[in-house]
């Protein structure tokens, strides 16, 4: 349980009504016509939507990890999160090595994994 | 006499040297310390005093430990090394690669295919051109497209092998070939036996295989990726004339 | 480390008082009627579903497996009903000493949970990079008098991918089940720690925690059925919008996802967008692969959430009976930390299938 | 008639199958003529797919009944199809009889074998061939089958041709013989027996736990118990039970497909069986098998070697459990209608989804959805236990090795069996709901499959070996009287497999057709598993220097895993080698290598593991005299079937295949003496498969006459030793649990730095309510 305070406010209230307000914002980002807003940057709508819900989805990700599932701030936080955070590695491997290659004839292959490239 | 081919069989002979001197390695020292340690009818000392429920004393020599962590280490970085150098031949690029660019065949250049045993650590397949084929797998027949390829270079067919009548595909020795492949239902894989190699062919795709033709042979093509009942029968007859 | 088990709590004794005479712990008919009635499921539905072609007669060796499930776990439940948490197997072992056994548990469990989530993003990933965008395909294949004079004809079919955000977010009333479940989700994410934190609260009237924790599992519950039932309307079913002039609606239906031919089996899926405005033919797309990557990842999180639901049933009329004091209040963080993992995906999964 | 006749019939036919199989001669191809073995599958699919109606054969100069050995002419015959008059060729047969000898009447015939003749290449340009035939002496009935095939002339096989069928029966004086056994029922029927003998056993069971109350109102609480279980020894030996139940299974399947390679052009069992034989061997090997064997043994022995009292969620225990055999049915069902899966272990897309492939695919499927689940809850209760409920005194660093094993082999199994359950779940729906994961037109990737399995398959292989691992530490430190040499290497190398596991799965696709820059990558990264496995095999040899080694039972086979081991791991290092790979995948050395890591890693290790913690599980002892019979006989079939596969992988002979063909005139494949050595292999593994009946009968005698067991008959360290023999349950005392004392007290106690910060993360130990 939480012996702490966010604001000098219940954590799990203030928590509540961050992930609400982010939600908002991001309901919003789809919603509404940011195709000026994009093209004053030189891209499309599509990409200014999707850098903003990636950016929202982090610290939504984290509140919810951190507060609601406490692992912030309480005497097994640290450990628990250890725990949590012990697949990185693998998920990693699997987004690189399952979700990103391609099949590609085996000419495709980088210079780099040539040995010509260094002089064998 | 080459088992497959000079370019497999020169790693095949340097990784069966390795082998057998690990092998003789290892097995002499089981052999020296199953018996030099046995422990003789009713005499058992307890070495290290085991006694349960309490962890034994550590038994251990950092320095030999590293020792059999960086020397099998080196080793495999050195077999990485040799075994490195045949992938320009095996995956060599269509274009420009190992084998240059396809054969122009109007000027009837020729591929010249040949091995040069000094080039790199274990020697190359080298040639002038390639030329291409296809090849087309289903369930449970290969077929074979040459293409404008003229008849001496490549040629297409039905034989008989085993009691069957089986796809036929002749080529000319001294000529490398690029084949594609694509499948028609589900995945298989056509290997070259005397050639050493093979490839998936996977539906909804093309992937590639050199056939670097060099000897006079003949050989049973045979599927290596299961692809259902008749697996085995899926074969094809390959010549390679002079 | 000897003494009674009600004065130490450190005391390594995961089940407690036990007659070991009488043979283990929790001896229990559960998990071999489980496993029956899983298999009897399995092999149900795959009699009754052969590539797409349904055969009725096979249904009740669903409904059979699914009711020998029930049972096991109502054998469970029984067992579990009296737990009042005198007993909560607290770690030995370093690093984890300290901590409630089944809490470690729970989060390695989770961590089999990220993999499965892993698994089926990265087989979005690769297919959504891998197939190429509807979009893009029709852009490229439309008439233009330079470049493409013959543009699109009636009858040919491409094989692309379409996003089901293509259709979600092209109109807000779309979007609305999948906002309004991203809503329900958080809400019941907070409702559940609202729950453990009155069932925890020392001092609090056995009466007024008995209410706020049922309470407070119940919306849970209401919630997450909420949100099935948002995602039967979005997928299935549909809804109807009524004319309120002030506003300026208009009255209309929106179609369900199945409905607008966004199906696993789409072979021939057309959308009033594509279009060609000079030749007037469709594009006619086969986006099985799209349609399947979308149904199954979005379904594998709703049957996580019908499973959430399955068990908050459980914990509710438990809560309803006062089961839970703060001696055995953690079984509701238990549940939580998967409720709020259930979240946590969702929150991936919003973004990524409904938006983008 | 009755089951036992049918049994025995089966029996006697199967046995009658065998040493025909041993004594016929190989069959080759001929330059002409069609041979019946092959026709006999698909007929002369060459001329056409089916046959046609409008070919009509007879076959005339057969009596209704025959006379014994009197000899008839008889004349075959055809009309009708493409074959006319002034065609360069007109046609051409082959007939077979299931008795008597056929022999040749002029040079348009040849004798292929004395049960079968077919035209010759003069024989090409008739409609009409003569045969004489003794009829046999044994007075049964004779089947007589004929292939006739009418040709257009051109000279080609192909569709344009025609061809007919057709099948005769001559009476006997005797009536019919034996029927030819089904092997789907001698499969069904072995699987029955098996499963009657182990009902049979199990009541034995009952019966000796007390003489005195055999009767149902004992069996009835006795049964319950059993099924009802949560207690950490009983569920491990159900497991075991399970394991070796289908350790058996799963060695008849081999058997079975055994006799089907013992000659080239066997027709024992057609393709499509052996095709499902070889997917079944495989899943039940690894899955039914050798998992169940090593859950056995660590539900028995991580409780207690870690000095807690069950596992940590006893009842989730016996859900994994029993997931299990619920799912071994799924899997079976297809081969009851005869229809078993055929898509080898690893299902590659495609075709496990298309139609072709057998029905009995989605439930085998099913069935290891099922067997994902279980692993899943296994993984969480071993690893939880492991964590939390290790004894006082028992650091990460002082946990026996069994239990390091377990705990990483329960790791990588239990981080990569996602990806396995999700292909499964995407398959099984393509293949129910027809979803179009794999639907090649609709864009699916066939690779995606390869990749899934593959990042499941191969941690997965290294599950059912680093579990052996552990089980040689400690029974060759505990026969050498030594402590083990490198206690803290042996953890990080196996902490080293088990991170590498995860990055080398690509050496399995090296020629799939996937992303080249992956294949490059997993040639380096699979190159690096020698180091810790090399790592692994030094640290053992160590052990024994300066030791004491006591031999046992146990102790033979950990050296003979030793062996073995060795050799498949040297056998490994040809595949990184992608140069190599493209010769040796998918080819009788891959199959040489895994046998040797699997078998002579895994299952000898295991053998090790009976023959160690028999004592402690039962209470009684080993025979020594049995078990060292065992090893011998063992240990050298066993290396007679393997061995030479090696060469056979390299000369060219690919597995999955349900023949192979020796070098004809027509093309050179396999050399004269692959035969032979087929013929060896198929020997020894007749013999390795009854030396396990050896073990098998050991234990049950041992069960009833081994002499009792001393609490730690062998002298090990660990706290499985501490119980008595067989341990009580609770397996330790609440209020007086073990406390692991430590020899290298002396040795200054302080953590190092990594530990400091581990201490920093962890809840205080004075803190008082910890969470409320």
């Amino acid at each position: 349980m939480a012996h702490y305070k966010i604001f000098g406010q219940d954590p799990y209230w203030m928590n509540f009504y961050g992930l609400m307000i982010l939600t908002l914002i991001e309901v919003a980002a789809v919603g509404l016509d940011l195709t000026e807003f994009a093209e004053s940057y030189g891209t499309t709508e599509k990409v200014v939507t999707l850098w903003i819900l990636t950016i929202i989805a982090i610290p939504k990700f984290i509140m919810i990890a951190a507060i609601f599932m406490h692992l912030y701030g309480d005497e097994d936080s640290g450990i628990l999160t250890m725990t949590a955070l012990f697949p990185a590695f693998f998920i990693i491997i699997m987004v690189l090595f399952v979700g990103l290659t391609h099949p590609d004839a085996a000419s495709g292959l980088p210079d780099w994994c040539r040995p010509g490239n260094y002089g064998l | 006499m080459s088992l497959i081919t000079p370019l497999y069989d020169s790693l095949w002979n340097e990784y069966l040297v390795w082998s057998l001197l690990v092998a003789l390695f290892t097995f002499g020292w089981l052999y020296h310390h199953s018996f030099f340690y046995r422990s003789e009818d009713g005499e058992n000392p307890n070495v290290d005093d085991l006694e349960v429920g309490v962890f034994p004393v550590h038994y251990d020599d950092l320095k030999l430990e590293l020792a059999w962590t960086i020397a099998p280490f080196m080793l495999i970085v050195y077999l990485t090394y040799i075994s490195w150098a045949p992938l320009d031949n095996i995956w060599s690029s269509p274009n420009g690669g190992s084998f240059g660019d396809e054969c122009d065949y109007f000027n009837n250049e020729s591929s010249d295919l040949y091995f040069d045993d000094d080039d790199g650590l274990k020697g190359a397949y080298k040639a002038n051109c390639y030329h291409t084929i296809e090849i087309t797998a289903k369930q449970w027949v290969w077929s074979f497209d040459c293409g404008t390829l003229e008849a001496e270079l490549c040629e297409s067919g039905f034989t008989e092998a085993d009691g069957r009548a089986v796809p036929h595909l002749s080529l000319q020795a001294g000529n490398a070939y690029l084949a594609y492949m694509t499948s028609e239902d589900v995945t298989h894989a056509p290997w070259f036996v005397s050639l050493g190699v093979k490839e998936d062919v996977l539906p909804g795709q093309t992937t590639t295989v050199w056939i670097l033709a060099e000897d006079v042979e003949d050989f049973l093509l045979l599927c290596t990726e299961y692809c259902g009942d008749d697996h085995a029968y899926m074969m094809a007859g390959v010549t390679i004339h002079s | 480390m000897s003494g009674d088990y009600d004065h130490d709590h450190h005391a390594p004794q995961p089940w407690g008082p036990h007659d070991w005479g009488h043979g283990a712990p929790h001896n229990s008919f559960s998990p071999l009627f489980m496993s029956m009635g899983v298999a009897i499921f399995l092999f149900g539905m795959a009699e009754a579903w052969s590539y797409g072609t349904y055969n009725p007669g096979n249904i009740p060796m669903i409904l059979v497996g699914l009711l020998v499930v029930g049972l096991s776990l109502f054998i469970w439940w029984r067992q579990d009903l009296s737990f009042d948490g005198h007993y909560e197997p607290i770690a030995t072992g370093v690093p984890f000493r300290g901590i409630q056994i089944r809490k470690v548990g729970v989060w390695v469990f989770l961590m089999s949970e990220m993999m499965v989530f892993t698994s089926l993003f990265s087989t979005y990933m690769r297919y959504r990079l891998g197939i190429e965008n509807c979009g893009t395909v029709f852009d490229r294949g439309m008439f233009d008098p330079v470049t493409n004079p013959t543009g699109w004809q009636e009858g040919v079919t491409v094989t692309c991918f379409e996003p089901a955000s293509h259709l979600i977010a092209s109109s807000w009333w779309h979007i609305a089940p999948g906002a309004i479940n991203t809503f329900a989700l958080i809400i019941s994410s907070f409702t559940v720690v609202q729950a453990l934190r009155y069932a925890k609260m020392p001092g609090l009237d056995d009466e007024v925690r008995r209410k706020k924790v049922y309470r407070y599992l119940g919306t849970t519950w209401f919630l997450a059925v909420l949100f099935l039932t948002l995602k039967m309307v979005e997928w299935f079913i549909g809804f109807y919008v009524p004319e309120i002039s002030a506003i300026g609606l208009h009255e209309h239906d929106i179609i369900s996802l199945v409905d607008e031919g966004y199906t696993i089996n789409a072979d021939h899926y057309q959308h009033h967008s594509y279009v060609d405005e000079a030749t007037g033919a469709h594009m006619v797309a086969d986006i099985q692969v799209s349609a399947s990557l979308f149904y199954v990842t979005t379904g594998t999180h709703g049957a996580h959430v019908a499973g959430g639901i399955i068990g908050l049933s459980y914990m509710t009329y438990k809560a309803w009976l006062g089961g839970y004091t703060p001696k055995n209040a953690v079984s509701i963080e238990y549940f939580g930390l998967y409720w709020h993992f259930v979240d946590l995906i969702w929150v991936l999964v919003f973004p990524f299938f409904y938006l983008y | 008639m009755g089951r036992n006749m049918t049994i025995s019939r089966s029996m006697v036919a199967l046995l009658l199958i065998s040493i025909a199989m041993v004594v016929s001669p190989a069959v080759n191809s001929l330059p002409t003529g069609v041979n019946y073995d092959q026709i006999s599958a698909g007929g002369c699919n060459c001329h056409a797919a089916a046959p046609n109606a409008a070919v009509m054969v007879t076959l005339d100069g057969l009596p209704e009944e025959y006379n014994m050995s009197e000899t008839y002419q008889v004349t075959i015959s055809f009309t009708g199809g493409p074959s006319a008059e002034g065609n360069a060729n007109l046609g051409g047969f082959n007939l077979w009889a299931s008795g008597g000898e056929i022999t040749p009447l002029d040079a348009t015939v040849q004798s292929n074998g004395p049960s079968e003749v077919t035209h010759t290449e003069a024989g090409n340009d008739y409609t009409s061939w003569s045969i004489e035939w003794i009829a046999p002496s044994h007075g049964r009935d004779v089947d007589f089958v004929v292939h006739v095939n009418s040709v257009n002339g051109d000279g080609n096989a192909g569709p344009e041709d025609q061809w007919n069928k057709l099948t005769l029966k001559v009476a006997g004086s005797l009536g019919p013989g034996l029927e030819e056994a089904d092997p789907y029922k001698v499969l069904a029927t072995l699987i029955i027996i098996s499963g009657i003998l182990l009902a049979v056993t199990v009541l034995y069971g009952f019966y000796r736990t007390n003489p005195d109350a055999f009767d149902w109102e004992h069996l009835a609480p006795w049964l319950t118990e059993w099924l009802t279980s949560t207690d950490h020894k009983k569920i491990g030996t159900l497991y075991f039970v399970q394991g070796l139940f289908f350790l058996g299974i799963g060695g008849i399947l081999a058997m079975m497909i055994r006799i089907q390679l013992a000659v080239p052009g066997n027709d024992f069992i057609s393709q499509d069986q052996y095709n499902s034989f070889f997917t079944l061997h495989g899943t039940t090997m690894i899955f039914l098998a050798a998992m169940p064997l090593i859950n056995g043994f660590a539900n028995w022995m991580v409780p207690l070697q870690i000095g807690a009292p069950d596992l940590a969620m006893p009842r989730l225990n016996a859900l994994s459990f029993w997931l299990q055999p619920f799912a071994a049915l799924l899997i079976f069902t297809g081969v009851f209608t005869g229809e078993g899966a055929d898509t080898g272990w690893t299902g590659y897309a495609p075709y496990i989804v298309t139609e072709g492939a057998h029905t009995g695919v989605t439930m085998w499927v099913a069935g290891q959805i099922m067997l994902v689940a279980s692993s899943t809850l296994t993984g969480i209760n071993f690893l939880t236990t492991m964590a939390v409920m290790r004894a006082e005194g028992m650091g990460w660093m002082q946990m026996p090795l069994f239990t390091w094993s377990i705990l990483v082999a329960n790791l990588m199994l239990f981080l990569s069996i996602p990806a396995f359950g999700v292909g499964l779940i995407q398959v099984y729906l393509d293949r129910t709901i027809s979803t179009a994961f794999y639907d090649i037109s609709a864009g699916g990737d066939p690779l995606l499959w390869s990749h899934l399995f593959w990042y499941f398959g191969h941690p997965e292989v290294y599950v059912v070996i680093v579990p052996a691992f552990g089980v040689i530490s400690e029974v060759l430190a505990t026969s050498a009287r030594r402590s083990i040499f490198g206690y803290r290497s042996m953890v990080y190398a196996m902490a080293g497999i088990g991170v590498v596991a995860f990055i080398v799965y690509g050496h399995h696709m090296f020629t799939s057709g996937m992303s080249p820059s992956l294949r490059f990558v997993t040639m380096l990264t699979t190159m690096l598993v020698a180091v810790p496995t090399g790592i692994k095999i030094f640290n053992w040899l160590k052990t024994m220097h300066g030791g004491s080694l006591v031999y046992r039972t146990h102790t033979l086979w950990a050296l003979g895993f030793l062996v073995t081991f060795t050799l498949g791991g040297i056998s490994g290092m040809f595949f990184p080698s992608i140069a190599m790979d493209t010769h040796l995948h998918e080819t009788y050395f891959v199959v040489a290598h895994f046998h040797y890591v699997l078998v002579g890693g895994t299952v000898f290790g295991f053998f090790s593991a009976i023959y160690y913690w028999y004592p402690k599980m039962t209470g009684r002892m080993l025979d020594e005299r049995l078990g060292t019979l065992h090893f011998l006989t063992a240990f050298v079939t066993y290396n007679g079937i393997f061995w030479p596969m090696h060469r056979l992988g390299v000369v060219g002979m690919a597995r999955r295949h349900h023949t192979y063909f020796i070098t004809t005139d027509d093309f050179t494949n396999l050399p004269e003496w692959a035969a032979d050595w087929n013929l060896f292999i198929s020997v020894s593994a007749f013999l390795f498969f009854f030396s396990n009946f050896i073990m098998v009968a050991n234990m049950l005698i041992s069960l009833v006459r081994g002499e009792k067991a001393p609490a730690d008959p062998w002298g090990g360290w660990s706290f499985e030793w501490m119980t008595s023999s067989p341990p009580p349950t609770p397996s330790f005392d609440w209020h007086n649990p073990p406390v692991l004392k430590d020899a290298n007290e002396h040795i200054a106690h302080e953590p190092g730095r990594l530990g400091q910060w581990f201490n920093r993360l962890m809840v205080p130990e004075d803190h008082e309510e910890v969470s409320h």
